[in-house]
């Protein structure tokens, strides 16, 4: 079957899909939380965001509900910045960006782990859509965080 | 298979010719296409028409004595006549040409309902409407603050008629409602809603997009208020509709689009409207689209679409049989097959709708998935999305199958 | 002849064979189409791409994951970019499809305007306008008591820009104006008022639809602020058109039509507005016909139009020249040549315009007759009706000829 | 030239136009003013109608702006009813309105006299809204003439 169906529903995505990795919530006062809606679909990521400093992303959670493109990607992208500096989880948001419309990113760098998994999505507009959901609440709550601080 | 059905299906394998895109292959495979509810496919009769007219007589229309002028507003008017005798309407001056259901609504909301409403009336809509039907209310709510009332739905998927006995009170001055839900296909039991409504002194529109395609309809017998439904999904072309209603009503709209065509005259102070219909059609219509329009009516009415739909009714409950079969597969919609129309959606346990459909569709089936711009109505029974399959005349079983036995290649990749 | 002006006219006889409409008869006789103003005829690259939508990919669009719905909606978004390019626009997303010029002056007013201004704020219009751009004005004064005020249309058949210094005062919000008059031909001095205007902290809105068809617009390089125009003045197919904004401006814009696709989550208490441009497009856009309009601009790029059509103005021109020196013929617009484009109004002295217009159908030429909707701009120069003649790229010397010997018919017929 | 153009525009429907009867206005409180307009091309009748009894049509005159064909049918109307009764003349419109539209009329009544003049008409119906317009304002003029007495 060479109908894309394998580049698109790679393992590593039905392995996020199916075990998510930082899946729930955060409370508290300085918990950034950004809802995002597929408004065609009705996708939905909730993000929380935590960082004590504004420097760094002391943890990161969401809750989703959502295709298996979606939810994965929530996954991924919460397992790649957790940790960083906030400075360097936007960077890799705009290189997520520029991969999943089709540019081209440094394939050697680790630091951009699981997105190339999400190369078979680029065939498909439709879920470009699906992918890119939880990027843009993490684009808008660091955003957000930093309008705050 | 009685000689009646056979020869029903013959005839589908006919009718199928007369569409071009069906012999489309998807990614390799054979297009199934049962994404009906979302919009028909053309007929070449329909496509030839608009072919036809930008090839030998186009022209801008109403304004002009040049032949060319001519020809086109009486192919364009004559489709009012036709659009009037779908429907048996009394009077073809109640045709009012839009750009949709969507459209249409959105027009009647502006035009009669502020104009004629005020703070406390009330508007009931119910809870499986499209969005088509619920945001028009919510901003005129906003903006003059009528109240709205939603008609629930039940467990079984359908409307609760005793609930709807007191929520249609006296303060209602409009039921505004579908015939057919896109979502969850519930034929809803218009006539007991309309003698709610008329026995409280309220006006009915209906919202035939999802009923029209399928069956006759008739505003008369039915004494229906008002009446909006798409072209698009009845082998017509996009961007138009229609907004019918009856003269006493139209007669209280205030027209809402301003411009060309719609005025008798003007002044640098103001202007005087034009008559009905045309006050409520500004600007140069969508003439292409009108009268392709009309070919895909008289289309339906030559191929005699209401056997035709029975038929593929019959497809539809014959694939719903089968998916009932299937344990890892949820259908939405009520039991009684007598209220359910040739639509329905379906949820895959722990396969999201997206997903399916994409996998589907690698099969050369084409199904929605999504909320169906009825995202309360789905959210109502813990849905953010299902995959809907919704049939036309010109599905055969060949489509059905190919559905049915694509589902078990999604269950294979999903569920191993 | 110049040697390049004979290359334009051979290459204009090879341009009209991509126009299908233009080997048509009329009462026997070619036709010399000559009414396009009212709208423009298509050529068969655009009519060819809606038949090639419909047999082979259309779907509704934006909201299925299938092929064909991800084909289609390719297909219609691209077009926004391709609307983009062609105004030099910042941002695709600034380009809102609409169903033509008076629905995107109809949404600007209901959107922008009606939310964003008070009574007794000022906006300004001309006394050259087109009814699309008046009678909107007069209905959200009706609803808001802003106040209207026009810029004055001198003896001479242009605006009076001394006038206008005073008319956009500091209470001036927006100046609505038409780049040129489809009833007089004259071309307004936009970078004028536009300059005007912003000096006055006010925006403004340029009625494009007689000027983007014939020459290039870059709304940056003019600093327009909101540009509106229909596609079948340009080639494209009919229920069309754009509204463009400047970003800033568009999310000062309230959504004036709810339904599906404009939301970004329905609940049963309200709803929250999708992205723009999607919230000003509710429900099932006019998909065969942008993407036709898309074709549209490709073919007019392709054929390099501004050339052409800066040939088909000295048709228009030589024309004129050919009309003002018959004595029984009257001719409105501006003297200055610069100062007008490739249209004419004109009045026969004793034969009304529609009789004039009807006999020169009976000739196969084709012009309009009429108030052109734009009834107070022509009360005020004394008249109710004229013949209008308008050419596009695709008219030669051959039409303009036929029209001036089908004019000494008339004469014999009324003036004998 | 057989292109309808002899046909539409027949010698009658000339000479009313160019000399059309009964123009001008009539004065008086009991005058009943009716104004028509053709929206898509701005043709305009104002029909002045003159009825002391409410049963006869003592007098009936027109001001319009317009092509021959408005211009003269409403010469030729107002020819056609001065003097008639008014049930008399509210037929003679139904039966313009017949002629007009193709059907069938009495050829040998003469109180439909020049009627028949508008025959050519009927090829072109953007001209037949034209033609009408007179007739429509004598119509409206009637029905507001009873509704006062
Ligand atoms: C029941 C119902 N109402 C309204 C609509 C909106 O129709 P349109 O998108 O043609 O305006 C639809 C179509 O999706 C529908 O199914
Ligand atoms: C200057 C101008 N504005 C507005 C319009 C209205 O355009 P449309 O009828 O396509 O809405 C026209 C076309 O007649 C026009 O010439």
């Amino acid at each position: 079957m060479n109908d894309g169906m394998d580049e698109l529903y790679r393992d590593i995505i039905l392995d996020h899909y199916r075990n998510p990795r930082n899946s729930g919530s955060i409370e508290g006062d300085s918990v950034i939380i950004i809802e995002e809606f597929n408004p065609l679909c009705g996708d939905k990521i909730i993000v929380y965001l935590h960082s004590l400093s504004g420097e760094l992303i002391d943890d990161i959670k969401f809750i989703g509900e959502g295709c298996s493109i979606s939810q994965s990607s929530a996954s991924i992208m919460t397992d790649l910045v957790i940790g960083k500096k906030i400075e360097h989880a936007k960077q890799i948001v705009q290189q997520f960006h520029t991969f999943i419309t089709g540019g081209n990113i440094d394939e050697d760098d680790n630091s951009l782990g699981d997105i190339d998994a999400f190369k078979g999505v680029r065939k498909f507009p439709a879920r470009i859509k699906c992918a890119g959901l939880a990027w843009n609440s993490l684009d808008k709550a660091i955003d957000s965080m930093k309008k705050l601080t | 298979m009685s000689l009646e059905s056979k020869k029903l299906l013959d005839r589908t394998t006919q009718i199928r010719s007369d569409f071009p895109i069906l012999d489309r292959k998807i990614n390799g495979k054979r297009l199934a296409y049962l994404d009906n509810a979302a919009s028909s496919q053309k007929p070449m009769q329909v496509i030839s028409k608009i072919n036809d007219l930008y090839s030998n007589y186009y022209a801008n229309v109403h304004r002009g004595v040049h032949s060319l002028s001519m020809e086109s507003t009486e192919a364009y008017e004559s489709v009012r006549e036709k659009v009037a005798k779908f429907i048996n309407a009394g009077n073809i001056n109640e045709i009012i040409f839009t750009k949709g259901t969507t459209d249409s609504i959105n027009l009647f909301a502006q035009s009669w309902a502020k104009n004629n409403l005020k703070k406390g009336d009330r508007i009931v809509l119910s809870e499986i409407e499209h969005h088509a039907n619920l945001v028009p209310w919510f901003m005129l709510r906003d903006e003059i603050g009528i109240e709205l009332a939603f008609i629930p739905v039940l467990d079984d998927y359908t409307l609760d008629i005793e609930a709807a006995k007191k929520i249609i009170n006296s303060n209602t001055r409009l039921v505004s409602i579908s015939h057919i839900s896109n979502s969850l296909g519930t034929i809803v039991p218009i006539k007991d809603i309309i003698d709610l409504a008329h026995h409280n002194n309220a006006i009915v529109l209906i919202d035939g997009a999802q009923s029209i395609p399928h069956q006759n309809m008739n505003v008369i017998d039915l004494d229906i208020d008002v009446l909006v439904f798409s072209a698009h999904k009845m082998l017509g072309p996009t961007g138009v509709g229609i907004l019918w209603a009856k003269m006493d009503i139209l007669k209280q709209c205030e027209p809402v689009i301003g411009g060309g065509d719609m005025i008798s005259k003007v002044t640098f102070d103001g202007a005087l409207w034009n008559d009905i219909p045309f006050r409520f059609e500004a600007g140069t219509p969508n003439i292409a689209g009108v009268i392709g329009f009309g070919e895909a009516i008289d289309y339906l009415n030559e191929i005699n679409y209401i056997d035709l739909c029975n038929q593929s009714h019959v497809i539809s409950e014959y694939t719903r049989n089968l998916l009932e079969e299937m344990e890892f597969v949820e259908i939405l919609g009520p039991k009684d097959k007598l209220l359910r129309t040739s639509l329905f959606s379906f949820d895959i346990k722990n396969i999201h709708p997206h997903d399916v459909a994409q996998i589907l569709d690698s099969e050369g089936v084409a199904v929605r998935a999504g909320h169906h711009c009825a995202q309360p109505t789905l959210n109502k029974f813990g849905f953010s999305s299902t995959v809907r399959a919704s049939f036309y005349f010109y599905n055969n079983f060949e489509d059905a199958n190919q559905l049915i036995e694509s589902l078990q290649i999604v269950k294979k990749r999903f569920l191993q």
